[in-house]
């Protein structure tokens, strides 16, 4: 892993940007322990100030300044997708290894409703369990009901996987040298998903925050947590825009941009790495 | 005299289809033979793509289910219903596969499946046990455990690769080697190495090798007895030699007249 | 014949599970709730005004109709069931007494319009411009296009459509950015009114279009890239076969039967999308409806609208999985 | 014997050069090989895996694209003008060439043809620009050259997926074939077919070869093939030649110690003579040995072997070989 890291860094043009673009907005994530106001106190500083040497950012209607907030936003909201990855993870993993190797009716069964959820559209579902949560609809609430909708795409994915893997031989090898069927899932075939599962977990970080941001927008969720899309949410309370606060929606909107694209470029770059017909016409001479 | 594996009209058919164009392929019909657990041989199960021979390969380790027939060793169902049962079968029965390039686990150091077998079937206690049982193995197909230890697949030739699976099979002292196309893969000039070696494990360690395989030159040099399979039934069966010399059925005939012999004789015949 | 008649009950079969497993999550959702969900409406309906105390009755007993909270739990099932595939959800509290049913039907066709059209032109450019950018490797504009693409596709479509609203609305304003047509003009078959519907459906469509143009491409790309080391396709290049007969039947026929399932995978995605941009450029479409249904507490309609999304979204992908052995013909023999 | 060479290969050398991820690789896959093929015959090209064969036939194809480079020498066709091979050929010369004088078989034939693309439509794809005419002329053509290889011409209907893999193999064959091309490169196109059809095919290749006078290369790593099908032989183990000839005679009285092992190795039906296996390991072609590449497993290896690379040596007529411990003149 760490080899793969490093290869990509020196070589990788995408990935050295992604990484970049990351770093920064991480950096900002961690300056949020620094912050000098708490979070969500309101009329801190002046408000609607722009950008200043005082005020790096400027500062919101609600006499917040826009750095430090932006700096707990980008924070929450990153745990968020970080959390919302790693639990649907979970569900795909376990799914997409099973389905592949048990094959018959557990796939069948699986499949079906993995498909399902690849199919309806999950935006309204959300909203419906807005509607009737309402105020207990809690950010980690959200990233549970997320990620127990956002994991069939991925799913298939490591089944596909874990179909081919079940064909080798390595696999019959396994079997008659009496390893159990988790030992052959988590030792033998899980190693080769970890890169699947690594590139899925930044998308799906993308699609979760990238949800997070919209439903918080629209007001559907807890906006008192602040998160990029709840800053947002604020500023469009308050007319920004109209009002010519351009500052307060602007640095949340590039920051999260500068999320989406980094992790995305991370993501794609690791998928070439692993993607075995790439690399064979990088590095040639397969055949002789 | 007894039994160590015994095929009564065994036969494997698959559904095919959805619910309305349902159909059966009958991949294996009604096979039946007996190897002997006191007299080792070299068993040869020749056929064609789609003759059946993997299916068969396949029931017998016991990863396929038998739908019709009985299919038993020493008695007893193979495969098993729990663990217990399944691991006592498999240190019985064990497998070679076709590529030995796939044989492991490209990730994997390749001692780490030796082990792996002498803990779970040779009854090795401890590591010094393990690596004891593998060494013994290894030297039975002329390497030895410090030629293997920490090498991972891709450091090791095709040729080196079959000898260390072969070896691991032999860790759990089996009975029956079930070996799939195994030199099919491996390079000519290392080919007839693999082969005298299953000759040298009946002969000196006395278990029995199933050996399947599309190459009658192979079968009719090592071979004791086989069975022709086409179409999933077999259609010929015998001593390997006297059946490759005279085969009766025409389809046996069909198949020997169709090897191609390293020697010029007649240019290929142009019909 | 056969294999395609079983190939299509299969299809359906999924279509059908897929609606029944959708409603059923909807019926789930709205009866684990620890909350009232009738008095709860009622209050957000209420608290916009004075209502008479008859109008709240009448709106109590269909909510509680509607919920399903007569009976016992098995009853409550099966006369939810009963209403969806009725299409009745009841007159609409925002709307009172207007049936949630005519509002659907009113945004319905905006909607369709809408994803169909946006949907068709991203996914043929997007493809043609991807399938042309993996074959020309070394294009520099194809490049360009790539580098702009990787940037764009990965951010939402919130995002997209608010940075279009701010150029567009605020800093160079030049086209509606609120609406479905002009409110002067009277909706009917007429030139007029047609050119308002386009003008003011300009900024929605392109945010879909900016984001889906985004994401055909950089798949096809890589679909492409790889098609062009396969077998029959190098063969084809040693055979001489003619460099446009190469691209249209050897490359883009080959890459297209993923795309089209692609683009069946991600319907799903892509009214997600539509319901946020119609929201954000106030175009009178599901999305909108359903968003101020949401605020305006009309259980109703949320249901009425997720489940129309739901079935909607599983008949569009049924309609695409039922042409696919058109692009593909060995669907036909495998099982 | 005075006929000019229909392809002069002359010390060809092409080597995999790559530098991944910082680790600079060059592999000498095809290393200064010469050899002659005349009209009229097919030559055959053997060898184990990773010898260097397959790389050997497509930079003869001029099909080399990075890694694999050109480092030198030529192969030569005598269709194309005096001392210009294939790669770097225009494109314009290429089009003309390609299938109507020069056209392949290529290995796997699974994936050679268009899964989407009916046979009828392939056959077009390739050959009706060489073979001209009206639609129906073709269409009368190719059902002609198809039931010349006693195919069907409700194949031309047909998806690939929808015909057996013999049936497949014979199509491409027919494909190959159609434009009566001078030279034919053929890449293991049998190593998939059952041995029954294989003997078919191989007897139709040898058919229509024998019909039309044209030469074929046939690269396969099947000894009972090449006995039985091809009129020359040359033999490469590393990357190198090491031995090249008449198929009859390579046979009889095999020179170099390798091609001799190769062809006593194999068992036969009928006999049962002790075969043994070599010993050591085939060579790693990133780091092959020094001198003589097959020294480490030479029963007949001295200590020159181990420093100076053997040239090719005539020792018969028409039989070249490269060993210093097989006499002959330096050819």
């Amino acid at each position: 892993m760490k080899r793969i890291i490093f290869d990509l860094l020196k070589y990788n043009n995408e990935f050295r940007i992604g990484v970049c673009l990351i770093l920064i907005v991480m950096t900002m994530a961690v300056l949020s322990f620094f912050s000098p106001y708490p979070p969500n106190d309101v009329f801190v500083v002046p408000p609607d100030a722009p950008p200043s040497a005082d005020y790096w950012l400027g500062t919101t209607s609600r006499g917040q300044d826009v750095f430090w907030q932006l700096s707990i936003a980008i924070r929450n909201t990153l745990a968020f997708g970080l959390l919302v990855a790693l639990l649907s993870r979970v569900i795909s993993i376990v799914v997409g290894l099973s389905s592949g190797y048990l094959g018959g009716w557990v796939d069948r069964v699986l499949m079906a409703i993995n498909d399902t959820f690849i199919v309806i559209p999950l935006f309204p579902i959300l909203i419906l369990f807005y509607f009737v949560l309402r105020d207990s609809m809690s950010t980690i609430l959200l990233a549970v009901i997320m990620s127990s909708l956002g994991w069939a795409y991925d799913s298939r994915l490591i089944r596909s996987v874990a179909m081919s893997l079940k064909t080798r031989e390595f696999t019959g090898t396994s079997v008659f040298s009496g390893m159990t069927i988790f030992e052959i899932l988590t030792r033998e075939h899980l190693p080769y998903v970890l890169p699947i599962i690594f590139s899925t977990t930044l998308n799906n970080m993308n699609w979760s925050i990238g949800l997070e941001v919209t439903l918080a927008v629209l007001g559907f969720m807890d906006i008192n947590t602040p998160t990029i899309g709840g800053m947002i949410y604020w500023a469009n309370q308050h007319t920004a825009i109209v009002a010519g606060i351009w500052w307060w929606i602007t640095f949340p909107v590039l920051t999260v941009v500068a999320t989406f694209v980094g992790l995305y470029l991370i993501a794609v770059s690791i998928n070439e790495y692993i993607d075995p017909r790439s690399r064979l016409s990088r590095m040639g001479g397969g055949q002789t | 005299m007894t039994a160590l594996l015994t095929l009564n009209n065994v036969s494997k058919s698959f559904t095919r289809g959805g619910l309305l164009s349902r159909h059966r392929i009958e991949a294996v019909k009604n096979v039946s033979f007996t190897i002997d657990n006191n007299r080792p041989e070299i068993f040869a199960i020749i056929g064609e793509s789609g003759s059946g021979k993997t299916t068969l390969a396949r029931m017998i380790l016991g990863m396929q289910e038998v739908s019709g027939g009985s299919l038993t060793l020493e008695g007893n169902r193979v495969g098993g219903r729990t663990r217990k049962e399944r691991l006592a079968f498999m240190a019985k029965v064990q497998p070679i596969f076709q590529n030995p390039f796939e044989a492991f686990n490209p990730l994997k150091k390749i001692d780490y499946y030796l082990l792996m077998t002498a803990m779970r079937f040779g009854g090795a206690a401890d590591g010094a046990e393990a690596e004891a049982a593998a060494d013994t193995a290894l030297r039975q197909v002329g390497l030895s455990l410090s030629e293997v230890r920490g090498r991972f697949p891709h450091e090791m030739s095709g040729g080196q690769l079959q000898r260390v699976a072969i070896a691991r099979a032999l860790v759990s002292k089996p009975r029956l080697i079930i070996a799939d196309e195994p030199v099919s893969m491996v390079d000519a000039s290392l080919r007839m190495a693999i082969v005298n070696l299953f000759g040298e494990l009946r002969d000196k360690l006395g278990l029995s090798i199933i050996y399947i395989t599309h190459d009658l030159a192979t079968a009719y040099y090592i071979a004791d007895r086989l069975i022709i399979m086409q179409k999933g039934e077999v259609v010929e069966a015998g001593a390997a030699r006297e059946v490759l010399s005279d085969p009766q059925h025409p389809y046996s005939r069909q198949l020997r007249d169709a090897v191609l012999s390293p020697q010029v004789t007649a240019p290929i015949s142009i019909k | 014949m056969p294999a395609y008649f079983n190939f299509a009950m299969k299809r359906l079969w999924q279509f059908v599970l897929v609606v029944f497993i959708g409603i059923n999550i909807a019926y789930v959702i709205t009866h684990v709730t620890p909350i009232d969900p009738v008095e709860q409406s009622i209050s957000a309906v209420t608290s916009f005004g004075n209502t008479s105390p008859e109008a709240i009755a009448d709106m109590r007993r269909s909510l509680q109709e509607l919920y399903g909270l007569k009976g016992d739990w098995i009853e409550q099932y099966f006369s939810f069931w009963r209403r969806i595939l009725k299409a009745d959800f009841g007159p609409s509290l925002s709307a009172f007494p207007a049936p949630v049913t005519s509002l659907i039907a009113r945004a319905l066709p905006w909607t369709f319009g809408l994803l169909v059209f946006t949907t068709l032109v991203s996914w043929s450019i997007g493809n043609l411009l991807g399938a042309l950018a993996g074959y020309y490797r070394h294009s520099r504009s194809l490049k360009l296009f790539g580098v702009l693409a990787m940037a764009l596709h990965p951010v939402p479509y919130y995002i997209v459509a608010l940075s279009l609203m701010i150029v567009f609305g605020f800093i160079w304003p030049i086209l509606p950015i609120t609406g479905g047509s002009a409110m002067d003009v009277a909706q009917g078959w007429n030139w007029q009114f047609m050119a308002s519907v386009f003008h003011h459906s300009v900024l929605p469509a392109l945010s879909l279009i900016l984001i889906g143009v985004g994401s055909w491409f950089l798949g096809m790309r890589s679909l492409v890239s790889n098609i062009i080391t396969e077998d029959y396709v190098v063969y084809a290049e040693i055979g001489g076969v003619a460099q446009s007969r190469m691209m249209g039947s050897y490359i883009i026929r080959n890459a297209l039967a993923p795309q089209v399932t692609g683009l069946a995978m991600s319907l799903g995605g892509i009214f997600n999308g539509a319901v946020i941009t119609e929201k954000i450029f106030g175009y009178p479409g599901l999305g909108t409806l359903l968003v101020d249904g949401v605020y305006a507490g009309d259980y109703g309609l949320v249901l009425g609208v997720t489940s129309i999304a739901i079935i909607g979204v599983s008949l569009s992908v049924l309609i695409i999985d039922l042409l696919y052995p058109l692009i593909d013909p060995r669907v036909q023999v495998a099982s | 014997m005075t006929q000019p060479p229909i392809l002069r290969v002359d010390h060809l050398k092409a080597h995999f050069r790559s530098s991944y991820f910082g680790v600079y690789r060059e592999v000498p896959a095809v290393d200064d090989i010469s050899f002659d093929v005349q009209p009229n015959e097919i030559f055959g090209l053997a060898g184990e895996s990773s010898s260097g064969k397959t790389t050997l036939m497509k930079t003869i194809a001029g099909l080399i694209a990075p890694p694999l480079e050109l480092i030198g020498g030529n192969a030569q066709f005598s269709f194309m003008p005096p001392a210009t091979n294939l790669y770097g050929a225009d494109p314009t010369q290429l089009a003309r060439i390609r299938w109507s004088r020069l056209s392949y078989i290529m290995q796997g034939s699974m994936n050679v043809l268009n899964p989407l693309r009916q046979i009828r439509s392939i056959f077009r794809d390739f050959a009706a620009v060489h073979l001209g005419g009206s639609k129906s002329d073709f269409e009368t053509k190719t059902a002609n050259h198809l039931s010349r290889l006693r195919l069907d011409p409700s194949v031309l209907d047909a998806y690939p997926h929808e015909l057996s893999g013999g049936m497949r193999q014979r199509v491409t064959i027919a494909l190959a074939t159609i434009c009566r091309p001078d030279f034919i490169i053929a890449d293991e196109p049998t190593t998939a077919l059952d041995v029954i059809v294989q003997k078919e095919v191989l007897g139709m290749i040898r058919s229509i070869q024998r019909e039309m006078g044209s030469s074929v290369l046939f690269v396969t790593h099947d000894m009972g093939v090449h006995a039985a099908l091809t009129d020359k032989l040359g033999i490469m183990y590393a990357g190198c030649l090491v031995e090249v000839g008449r198929t009859v005679d390579i046979f009889n009285a095999p020179q170099h110690p390798y091609t001799r092992h190769l062809i006593h190795s194999l068992p036969r039906i009928g006999d049962t003579v002790q075969r043994t296996g070599l010993t050591g390991t085939p060579p790693n072609l990133a780091n092959p040995p020094s001198g003589c590449r097959f020294h480490p497993r030479c029963p007949l290896a001295s200590d020159i072997c181990t420093v100076e690379r053997p040239v090719m040596r005539q020792v018969a007529p028409e039989q070249r070989v490269a060993c210093h411990a097989v006499a002959g003149a330096d050819a």
